[in-house]
């Protein structure tokens, strides 16, 4: 049976809809939005769907990727309909409304955000009148169509995000808070560091003189947070794209203005750039200077001691390194190691099948790694494909490194490579608290990567 | 009841054997009864309608589950040289990453070059759901075919290629007859039954209709199928002791093997739940017998089972000299295991029979296992062979389980049946439920390697294993002191797991 | 030729002098306390001693360690006599005050630090005569006895440590600050760790209220904190003996008062109780719980994260541990380890050793690791003989997690274990910032150690 | 001069060549004149008196140096079945820890199975200060035999040992006769050379005494000793193409191997200051040929070196087919990389011989080398042949270096040295002086390998790496912005390294 597809709800970016097939995913489906909802304190995501999608998208992001655990409302806990033959053939709406009023009866959550699957997507299920009812009814509950063909969990997440604005959060005319902002940037569980880079960017941000509505993780506050979100004094978003499309319904509806950093800085030189940046957006050019420079101090006293291994290590140091990641690690990573480390791209591979009409601006960014240096990149999810361009790079004479995710071991090992796991996923990494971002991060990130050169070498 | 291998789709588990995946009226002994079919009937009863007699609870609250075709994927995935190709939305394919590292630590536990898993999805997308996907599902299968030239090519299809009606029978045929290497179908939608063990009969059926030599030429009388999961490789060097070769099948084979398997001389399995659809259909079909004996857990199991393989080969002798070297290595180390075990209590919570199994396990180390929850329920197994009752077998050889549930992984019920027996550890295999034992101050035994509890030397592993984990509840201990559940309190307070499902029934 | 020794200055713990011959060495000299005064910020240390042993000893401590950096002063900045025949035959002390002279020159120090090696130790140099002719110049510099034969790099700090009270610090009859805290707890660089440690340890006392004399480290003021030490309401010993001795000193010279804690501490459990401890003893313990609730709320929510792995990891976690370290990591990882994560100790061997009277009660500080657990310890500096000692501890059924240095990658190999470096030397790790310590390093530590089972298994 | 192998100790360098550790009178060719009685002189002239010519500076200030214990400590402890006693308090084994990783890292480039050195130290205490340390040395011996069967045990003394007198010479003999291995004192007291390079001859010394087969029965016409330091072995495959077989000395070799090097036919090195003693005592007391060439560095020189080993070994005709050969496909690499590299300064600082072969490197790939430091300067090698003269060959070869100096690794001076060139990048073997051109923003070359620059593909290696490392730049110069130096204004504004030196001796 063909179905005709309900139109989505309000007008989204376009996945790239032209994918081929994919070998060794690098990311999930919509569905895996799951993980968005889970990401916020106290929110637990209801999935509406076939029986195996919530597992497989929330064990593959919280499980395979760095064993991150899936939060205290995700993994095991989600509700799901686990849509059967009967919801196939009748539809699922009535399960669904029981599903929500079980839900509410067991579950002790501050919000609950409806995630649909393929199954309800397909069979035309008006998962928003079910909402709505217990809306009405004063619930916090919001719903999302985040079927799998519908996308991947990086526009499933902007599904996500927007639904609990235009739900929950609701229109708002107060004043603004000067100082505060919203911050949009790395997908909660897809990228494997989030949790630590979120920390690291608050503390950055705090350091600078602002209040941050930081949204996920274990440093947001929560739903009241997202409530307050209207009364931010800006949207950053610091990503080359993801969060793009958030910012800018943000302006739209509340007026708020945005400001748009692609590079989410690791180490000392990028993230004093950007801090000024933000600073000088915010308003709040002087404290940041202070910070920045209690930060360098530290940031350089550690930089010179590591310079003693940098510049005298005996057994070989990689020169050119490749990178297979999401958009918004690619281009942070690529930048640190060009301009901070003195590496050279011997190949660039965008993993996260960013919207059509955003590639061009993804593409530039790369173009300006330094001043004297251009990065080509090329948007690849299928890991044959990738494997096959990173084996055709040219790494000079000295061992590759290879920024990238599980899927590149065999790789690395083939190439008498070093691989530092980075991209989803990550399965051989336990990761807590570890940041790659800012001026902690960048130190930790040099340990990772020379830590992997030094042990490998017997 | 006859196995059907004309249809392309496998009939599903609760349509050939009544499963049912929720029942909370008792013991073990209660729900052995209600199967009466499979408890002394024989061969000759068939599922359906004394089946459908278990009266099975619904929960209106249900948390995430597993489907068939996550099970298919896992399977098809791990063989060696073929190729996987699941036909849907990428989601489907998103524990790829999952299953990788489970094959990878399987090749290497088997000793073998790791690597990764060779799997694509064609990764559907809106307009796929508007035209269909056979043209990718094609390009992509001559695609796996260039890269890799498999020996064959397994499709699993989605939810999503059922619902928009995808003719994957005839693009998998078309494709095949174009690159001359079986191209195998297999149908696993996960909305088509409530438990995802069905995802084993539906890749067994495709490997029965596709892969296994039809008309073998030959019969291998030292080749005996074993139908095995991912773990250690205990069984060639049992075997060997019984001048066996042991056929591996379905991880880590090679698509040879798969082929063999009509020339064996026997089939058996540590797990009747897996093992069930191939074991009698290869009897059915190609005339290899199906072992029948007990589950190999234990002593007395592990006996019956090495001495019905010893008939089915005629290798009596050398077994039972296997068997009494084996009790006298094994049961001085029990008997100390025994004694540093006194006192505990466990909880069992995995897959049906491989439950029963473990039961059977930690009572011989003397371990109180005063409940267990599966995650389904069989009536009865395909061949209907009384052999099989592995239920049966646990309460006649070791006594009753007192509270005995039948649950699908259900991480809220999970909390209250615990709290019905507070053990002092869970033995558990699938992800999920661990967490919420660890949040509880409970260790968990992860039962990861599938070959861990099994023969003899399962015994001493599970033994020593316990012992290891006890230390860990320092850390559950730690845990629990400072975390909370998302349940509401009154859903703590509660201590009927189906209390909303008999609500609903009453 | 046979040379009566001088005794040297003051009464300071005598070294354990039973030593046997040592294979694969684990710690240096007392001259490598050259780095005790290098981990001083803009202090430097002047090494009269033979052309390779200054050398010797910072390379390893610096190179093969973590590949830390030798410091702003130490490494190849060091001025050394390299003292030839000349100075064996004739005596050393005019190239001595000829070194000294030339380093003023040359060097732009807040202090200098001369220490001295086998050779004039053994000729007799009165290197106190020299020294004692710049201070009067009021030159900020000491020297402290520290021939190789002497002692090991442990008693050598704390040798320096008193030169640099006695010399430079002086008689002080001022007022107390209430809430100032000295601490002695890790030897910097051969301690892998140390600098990411006191970091940590820092930023806790400071948490609970008080302001803190860290003395060494990036974290350090220098000098002048040096010189703020008999203001400080107490000092605090974090770690089994070493710093001990500095206490005591303190004590009789000031009447300054001093907490022992052997313990340092790693994990929320044991950090809340030594916070405690510490807060009841200074008087602040009402801010202290404050803080303490802050960093549980962290902790215990990427614990529970983390407790997803660790009940349902598929593929072999292990249940016992061997540790090989000095006494303060040996003590801090065993209670961690078994407290915590509820692992048990299968071989404790102190590698340190530590002085003799001590050693009692190093002993019964092991025997305490939780209420149910007593821990045997040994104290072996020949790895050969540690590396037996560990090769026939029982494991159980489960590989073998090796707490070690480098020393112990073959024997991890060989017994299919997990070998974490925590020890001298670590020449298979970059370590800056990376802190085991408190709440952020046992985060960090679980990190480390099941990262390295995850990513062996495959 | 002879070499003297009556003496257990060795001579110091300074003794034998008039080895200098410091001077700065300008370029490279004003000290090989200086040298003259190397450039020319031939072998009947001895070191002493014209050595004594070349003025020496000497700073009084002075960083940590480095010790020929140090020296041998690294060659005996890589000796594969032997056994290394550092006779010392601890801190004289404290970089064994430095040792094993470039010991691990060599096995692991040369293909052998990783694995730790194996050194002990007697620990000598307060105690044995005054009690003298003999007993403890020989228990420490007889301890070493017992664990590790070794087929020699060598002893390096200490300046402790040195200064209390301990008898080591007596106390090895009377172990050696009890185990029936050669034992083997190698008196490297840190105190009686200025130079560490004193520690080669020293272990040489020791090796010649008492493992090189004092009367071999058998001359193996094929084989030539190739002394050689930590890296890669292209000495092999190189010898392979002439019919040679390489024995690779001192480091990572057998005892076997050190006992038949009075066995081949010729010996040769890739550095003349580490060889000097052996090659010549070679040839002095077996007869093996000293090969008299310059060191294989550049086309010329490899050319040479070449060709003088086929001289010695008769194989003229095949070494001819393979230089050209090589310079057939090494060529048009090197004019590519000319062109890469086109601009760029270097500065060398290493080893007197290292350099001298490395500043040739350079300037054939189109570097300019407007500056040197070498460690040291040795005005004649043992053998006194006016074909090893490095220096003279690196000028006559490639044309003076107008800056060349001789200063022993100074940390302060190495500052002012750079101030003198502003080189793009520096060339750096030892550690401790790149952290310096670090913080002023510029890259070092590690030749951590010895191997990396030899022979014709060393050409490649070097150009390659210096495009590699000239990348890490941006790392320098962003650590340059936010670093200080601990020297004062005063001394960061002195052109002069010596300007202290130059005080004092005027």
């Amino acid at each position: 049976m063909v179905t005709a597809l309900k139109p989505r709800a309000g007008q989204l970016p376009e996945a790239n809809d032209q994918g081929g097939a994919i070998e060794q995913a690098r990311y999930v489906c919509a569905l895996g939005a799951m993980q968005t909802a889970a990401a916020i304190p106290r929110t637990i995501p209801i999935t509406h769907c076939g029986p195996g999608c919530a597992d497989k998208q929330h064990n593959a992001l919280s499980g395979a990727n760095g064993y991150q655990g899936g939060g205290w409302g995700g993994a095991g806990v989600a509700p799901s309909s686990n849509a059967s033959q009967r919801e196939v053939i009748f539809g699922g709406t009535e399960r669904l409304e029981e599903l929500i009023e079980a839900s509410l009866k067991i579950l002790d959550a501050d919000l609950f955000v409806v995630v649909t699957g393929c199954i309800p997507d397909l069979v035309g299920d008006d998962v928003g009148s079910v909402v709505r009812g217990f809306q009405n009814r004063g619930v916090p509950v919001v719903y999302a169509e985040t079927g799998g063909f519908r996308g991947n969990n990086f526009t499933g997440h902007e599904v996500v995000i927007r639904a609990i604005i235009d739900q929950l959060v609701g229109p708002y005319k107060g004043p603004r808070e000067q100082g505060r902002v919203n911050l949009w940037s790395l997908l909660p569980y897809q990228n494997t560091f989030w949790r630590g880079d979120l920390e690291e960017i608050k503390r950055l941000l705090e350091g600078i003189g602002l209040r941050v509505n930081v949204l996920f993780g274990p440093e947001s506050a929560g739903v009241g947070e997202w409530r307050a979100i209207p009364q931010a004094q800006f949207n950053l978003v610091l990503s080359p794209w993801l969060g793009l499309e958030t910012a800018r319904h943000l302006e739209g509806k509340y007026g708020q203005p945005f400001l748009h950093i692609p590079v989410l800085p690791i180490g000392a030189k990028e993230t004093g750039e950007v801090l000024r940046e933000i600073a000088a957006f915010a308003g709040v050019e002087g404290s940041a200077e202070t910070f920045i420079a209690a930060e360098e101090r530290r940031y350089y006293t550690y930089l010179e001691a590591f310079s003693e291994f940098y510049s005298q290590y005996r057994w070989g140091l990689p020169a050119r390194f490749a990178i297979a990641a999401d958009s918004t690690y690619a281009l942070a990573l690529s930048k640190f190691a060009v301009r901070q480390l003195g590496l050279l791209p011997a190949r660039l591979i965008i993993t996260d099948n960013p919207p059509e009409e955003l590639r061009e601006a993804i593409r530039a960014a790369f173009q300006v790694l330094d001043h004297d240096v251009a990065g080509e990149i090329e948007f690849i999810e299928d890991s044959y494909l990738i494997h096959e361009r990173i084996r055709t790079a040219s790494f000079g004479h000295k061992p590759p490194l290879i920024f990238g995710s599980s899927w590149e071991r065999d790789l690395a090992r083939d190439l008498k490579g070093f691989l530092v796991e980075v991209a989803f996923p990550t399965s051989y990494e336990v990761v807590l608290a570890r940041s790659y971002a800012g001026y902690r991060g960048g130190l930790a990130l040099l340990e990772r990567i020379y830590t992997t050169v030094v042990s490998r070498n017997a | 009841m006859a196995i059907n291998l004309r249809t392309a789709a496998v009939e599903t588990r609760e349509q050939r054997l009544g499963t049912i995946i929720g029942w909370d009226e008792g013991s073990a002994a209660a729900l052995a009864e209600q199967s009466d079919f499979s408890r002394g009937c024989g061969t000759g009863c068939g599922p359906g309608t004394k089946g459908s007699r278990i009266c099975e609870l619904q929960s209106p609250f249900t948390q995430g589950g597993s489907c068939s075709e996550q099970v298919v994927q896992g399977q098809a995935g791990s063989i060696l040289d073929a190729v996987l190709i699941q036909h849907s939305p990428i989601g489907c394919a998103a524990n790829q990453a999952a299953n990788n590292t489970n094959f990878r630590n399987t090749l290497a536990r088997r000793g073998m070059q790791v690597r990764n898993i060779t799997a694509l999805s064609t990764n559907l997308t809106e307009r796929d759901m508007v035209y269909g996907g056979v043209e990718k599902l094609q390009a992509t299968i001559r695609d796996a075919y260039q890269r890799h030239h498999p020996r064959a090519v397994f499709i699993a299809t989605s939810c999503a290629t059922g619902i928009i009606g995808d003719d994957v029978e005839t693009a998998a045929r078309e494709v095949e007859e174009e690159i001359g290497i079986p191209v195998v179908p297999i149908f696993c939608e996960g909305f088509k039954s409530k438990h995802w063990s069905t995802g084993f009969d539906a890749i067994q059926h495709g490997i029965l209709r596709q892969i296994v030599r039809k008309n073998p030429t030959r019969r291998q009388e030292d080749l005996v199928n074993i139908v095995i999961l991912s773990g250690t490789d205990v069984y060639t060097p049992m075997l060997a002791e019984l001048g066996l070769r042991a056929n591996l099948v379905v991880n880590l084979a090679t698509v040879e093997q798969l082929e063999e398997m009509s020339e064996a001389a026997a089939s058996v399995s540590f797990c009747y739940t897996l093992a069930s659809y191939f074991t009698a259909a290869l009897q059915q079909e190609f005339g290899v017998p199906e072992v029948k004996a007990p589950q190999p857990y234990g002593f007395a199991g592990t006996d019956a089972w090495l001495r019905a393989i010893a008939k089915a080969t005629n290798r009596e002798e050398v077994t039972e000299a296997y068997i009494a070297r084996e009790h006298a290595r094994v049961k001085p180390i029990v008997a100390e295991l025994r004694e540093q075990l006194q006192g505990l209590r466990g909880y069992v919570a995995m897959g049906a029979s491989f439950a029963h199994g473990v039961v059977v396990v930690l009572r011989e180390l003397g371990i109180e296992v005063p409940g267990t929850l599966v995650f389904h329920h069989d009536p009865t197994y395909d061949s209907g062979s009384p052999e099989r009752d592995t239920l049966g077998h646990l309460v006649d050889a070791t006594g009753d389980v007192n509270l005995f549930t039948v649950g699908i992984r259900q991480h809220y019920q999970f909390y209250n049946l615990l709290q019905r027996v507070h053990p002092d550890f869970v033995v558990i295999r699938h992800g999920g439920l661990s967490p919420l034992a660890a949040r509880l101050g409970l260790p968990s035994l992860q039962l990861g390697d599938a070959s861990f509890p099994v023969g003899y030397q399962g015994i001493i592993n599970l033994g020593a294993e316990i012992l290891a984990v006890r230390g860990q509840r320092k850390f559950h201990e730690d845990l629990a002191a400072h975390t909370s559940l998302p349940y509401r309190r009154s859903w703590l307070e509660q201590s009927d797991p189906f209390a909303l499902a008999r609500t609903v029934a009453g």
